[in-house]
């Protein structure tokens, strides 16, 4: 009696747990308050957080594997969250499927409109790789302990886009997954922090209130077939960006040619809801403290905020230039939605253009670069596991 | 799959020359990545235009009228999106109701 | 030609046929009549009942494991039932997301108004315990061969709570998970006619009649903060409750939030729709005659019948007693609401002070120790799988 | 950095691009044209477009298996459609749910009122079995390379039902599957093109003018007791059409006992929805070139028209024969659609009816061969399953 | 499951003898399966027929009435199905709604 | 988790020690087990009365209006959830409809 009243002891959490899941336990709640209070990115920040905060619970074994005996039966099952990452986030799956819903999700049209947006698009994404460089160099200063594998999944933080980052870093640094999804989703949520300044310093009055024309509308026939075109580009070009972007473009599709509504449907709603909720615990699970609560989690959390900054100027930069070499006015505030964060970066971009002149609306040509910048950041994605192998 | 240099490989080595085959690798992904990124977009825009011409001259169409897509993109996002079959219910049901109503 | 008209007849079920099978098919038809015409739990029990009389078809391989060749290639696929048992119960999936489904369905509100009610939710799990001591005595007797993990999940039915009493056998006792669902689930839709007549003997008119106080409001802020202290609480105290609780608590957090309704309203709809249909074809899945035909089955029938009674009683017990301690006046009926069995079991209430005084309206009042019940069998549940392991 | 390139270069579909990959790809957005512009069965041909173009892109990996280590951890994860086929095809989960969900949507109601119209149901499957010969004649012949399980994959093509021909050619014949649910779906799509010659040229304008008495009402009762006598009688005959008839009878008695309308609701729409977008996708990744790309699916997409023609014309006649035999009036229209193919055969012979006689309306009673059609051709599948083995 | 015979499953050696066995497996699948498809249809209609009658005598009902279900059903296949629940729950708002419009 | 004492593993053996033990174990499950319910719930009493106080010193709100949750939780369970925002298109709707038939 007394023996198992003190192994119940023993078994609670005030007796095992290690100061580092307590600390982890107070950054799951911090997330989760983000994403409550502070409406940070909540729908994946939430369960985040709450996975994080059950994956530090000591002996309660969310991430325990499961056991079999010789015959290959089971006589201990795995812990939730086990099986959650390993069917569905270090197989690539959950990405994907997410990624093909927020492709039934995303008009291409003002981008279609105005096709040269996607140079834009292009251009943001050197957040990316002045980020890998960076890394690299922490690396190489024996500051910090990163790879090249470890320097370009910290890289595709500048994408901006948390799909693509969690595919990438399942791939490339998996031990790293947690902290960079978390640098995602905060850094996409902190764009209307970060994005004003950089673009007020790069452009005078006069340029953020130049109005640009109307864009034209956009025939069914050109958004349908331009998924499949994307499709196919990637098949000639990069074959190791296919999978996100041929599920993104399938999912487009399936919005776009207005015969498999029901699927569009699904695939906008009932499936991305319930593969974001597990998403979330997924990433919340490589949010223990080993993984964590290291000297290079900062380095992370730095090179993702430095990303953000560089995709932002070279975005607003290039469209600086376009601006000069075209002969339709472009406004170089819709540059800095090249970064994707959609919709949170052409919202940005509108809403800077507004206090430069109240009547300049200019969300619908942000809308552009933004989704290019979607593409484009699978693109990078995509050289990047083609050169660093997998 | 490119298969990485050696030298890269035993990051833990980390002398002098491994470090230097880091940063050149790095630089590499970045010029080359960079580079990629820009060419890749580059045809699509061209394919993208030569698309829509292509639609245009050979397949016209009327244009989906009163488009102003970004607008209700950005909405999408945010709100569920059986929208249409939804109001089109709704509003059978209301025009129901209101002859009902009416003739009370 | 002949030979084969002779083994396709060989195939057939009237030929392999094997009284048990018979009998449980029976047994399950029985279910979804219950479910269909008595309207008992239909959403489990008629795919619990199709579920039984699936598996056992004789031939049709519903439950036939997969073959592999030596290379690993599968030379013949496993039957329906298989992949959702072992994917889904064996593994504790389904219970969880179930539980998930029904935090975000519940509502803590009367509970945060008048938080002594969770003392009725407590004592009412003493069924559990109770049960557990009948299935124990059962057990030395040599009348029936329960060990101590078979009695531990057998006493969960009386938590009347089902995703917890399958998530419990399906880690103690895999073999008696049928009889266990199968009970638990029917004394839940049999507590309209089970817990008045207790009820009614334990209870004076007057007591009965007694009208309690308008619950006060409660603020969203305290439904947000209120899963994340039980999901503290339950990791510092009882880390082996946690994967219940937790789950419970993550879904409830997603409901009051505000943040995230989308993921809420799929946790509520589709996703535990989806479950919902795949857990009653698991758990029917282990109503094959080997597992059920038994004494032990009588027993578990029984002795299900006796926790639900016990924890009735001692809920009523208890509410009288918190009547006699407390300035509030509390009505002793809502006391049987801490059994769970949300929300029958706070309607029963409802309806038998309804009897007593035809102006007193308990329904607010008993889903307060209602949902505490639904916590209070989370924790016994969490005290069985740590001193009974697994 | 020029060897980057390089192997940059060689990484890309344009490098490495067989000539049957483009042909695939050519194929697949072949079938993605047919679904979208001419409607040719979109839900899945769409989906299974896509999926040839993805799984043919050089390098995408969309069918790579996972490499493991030795200590059975993940090296490399696998592709997106390697996990959806050997996870839901090969197992045949997806057929079967994808049965649920059209049990969840079918209306026994006007094969109740008028039970004799499943005799048309059963001489529309005749289209299967003649093939079968057919395929084994081929085979015979030298000219193809098909077995008896191949044949008999291949008849199913007859059955004009997308899951039990996916089901079967999961079972019997993998590698022809992709071949086989091509042609499945396309003549499904194509019946008003097959049908109305077949159906003119073997009755007379009176004939097709024949008026039949208006259906009996159905009482509720009946709808729910029939899934369930279906369910007893294939247990007792037929156990190997279990899986498939237990399924979608399961989904029936969902949609008509009343009881679940929130789990109908989910087979019906949501969870067919989710499995329809994977299935498609895995269905797609069986065409690669080597499994497509062959004198044999030649020979499967001739029989598969042969097999619509031959079922279209058993239908017929036996409904000729019916009409002469029996008291009240048949059409012999109706009995074209005991093919299955719900609820377009029904349709057509509505149509093919209105031309004969303007107020002639047969739809009502040519759902009930159709419907027919479907239970026809999955004891047909049962035969084969239970004949051939696996 | 019927094993197959041995001289189907070497199919490979093409034999005259192997192609008689697979003909005649062939046409042994064909009766047996067009045989087991009519007897069961047979015996599902008798037994429906005998359902159908055993509720009518001995639990009678009152039919759904204006029944025209074929004509719903295809409708259902292309419509989402929440359909009841939704219109109850339009019909409560609008009735709200007017009865707001009604006191103004 | 605790390790199973040895006697309660070999149950097979039902000698009269194997059976004490088991009643034993049983005897100390339930002590234990209602023992750490109440206190776990007792402590979860304090908790959330700490809780509430706190909230409503220190973030004092507005209380959600006219609530008497119990009952829309009950009906909650039976009907589908999306209800907020279902009313508030149907509301739109409705709001639209009734212009409409106003300006007639
Ligand atoms: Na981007
Ligand atoms: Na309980
Ligand atoms: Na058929």
């Amino acid at each position: 009696m007394e023996d198992k009243l003190l192994t119940l002891y023993h078994d609670t959490g005030i007796y095992q747990l290690e100061f580092g899941q307590f600390v982890m336990i107070c950054i799951g709640l911090l997330l989760v308050y983000l994403a409550i209070k502070k409406g940070f990115e909540p729908l994946l920040l939430l369960p985040i957080g709450i996975g994080a905060v059950l994956v530090n619970i000591p002996g309660a074994g969310f991430m325990a594997a499961p056991v079999y005996d010789a015959q290959g039966h089971m006589t201990t099952p795995g812990g939730l969250q086990y099986y959650i990452y390993h069917g569905g986030i270090e197989t690539g799956l959950f990405p994907l499927i997410i990624f093909m819903g927020v492709g039934a999700m995303t008009d291409f049209g003002p981008m279609l409109a105005n096709p040269k947006t996607l140079l834009l698009g292009a251009a943001a994404q050197f957040g990316i790789f002045a980020t890998v460089i960076g890394a690299v160099l922490l690396g190489t200063s024996g500051l910090m302990d990163f790879s090249l594998a470890d320097a370009a999944a910290i890289g595709i933080i500048g994408g901006a886009d948390g799909p693509t980052a969690i595919f990438v870093a399942s791939r490339l640094a998996p031990e790293l997954l947690g902290a960079i999804a978390v640098a995602a989703y905060s850094y996409m949520a902190l764009v209307p922090l970060i994005q004003p300044p950089i673009m007020r310093a790069l452009t005078s009055k006069e340029e953020r209130s130049i109005k640009m024309e109307q864009l034209r509308p956009v025939s069914k026939k050109e958004k349908i077939i331009f998924p499949i075109v994307v499709t196919l580009l990637v098949a000639m070009f990069l074959p190791s960006a296919a999978p996100l972007l041929g599920m993104f473009c399938f999912g487009n599709l399936m919005r776009e040619c207005g015969v498999v509504e029901r699927l569009s449907d699904t695939a906008q709603n009932a499936l991305i809801n319930i593969v974001t909720i597990f998403l979330g615990l997924g990433v919340g699970s490589k949010l223990s403290s080993e993984a964590f609560l290291n000297i290079e989690t900062l380095g992370i959390l730095s090179l993702g905020l430095i990303a953000f900054s560089i995709g932002t100027a070279s975005g607003v930069l290039m469209a600086k230039l376009m601006n000069k070499m075209s002969s339709h006015p472009i406004n170089p505030l819709i540059g800095a939605a090249g970064v994707s964060a959609v919709p949170m970066a052409a919202r940005v971009a509108n809403k800077v253009g507004l206090e430069a002149n109240k009547h300049n609306f200019l969300l619908m040509h942000a809308m552009g670069p933004n989704v290019a910048g979607v593409i484009g950041s699978a693109v990078a994605a995509g050289v990047m596991l083609s050169y660093v192998g997998s | 799959m490119i298969t990485i240099n050696e030298d890269t490989q035993d990051t833990y080595v980390k002398g002098t020359d491994a470090m230097n085959g880091l940063l050149e690798n790095g630089l590499g992904l970045m010029i080359l990545g960079m580079g990629f990124v820009f060419l890749f977009l580059v045809v699509l825009i061209y394919a993208t235009g030569f698309m829509s011409t292509f639609i245009h001259r050979f397949f016209p169409d009327l244009p989906d009228k009163l488009e102003s897509p970004a607008i209700k993109q950005s909405n999408s996002r945010q709100v569920a999106s059986s929208h249409s079959t939804m109001d089109s219910k709704v509003v059978v049901a209301i025009t129901a109701a209101i002859h009902q109503h009416r003739n009370k």
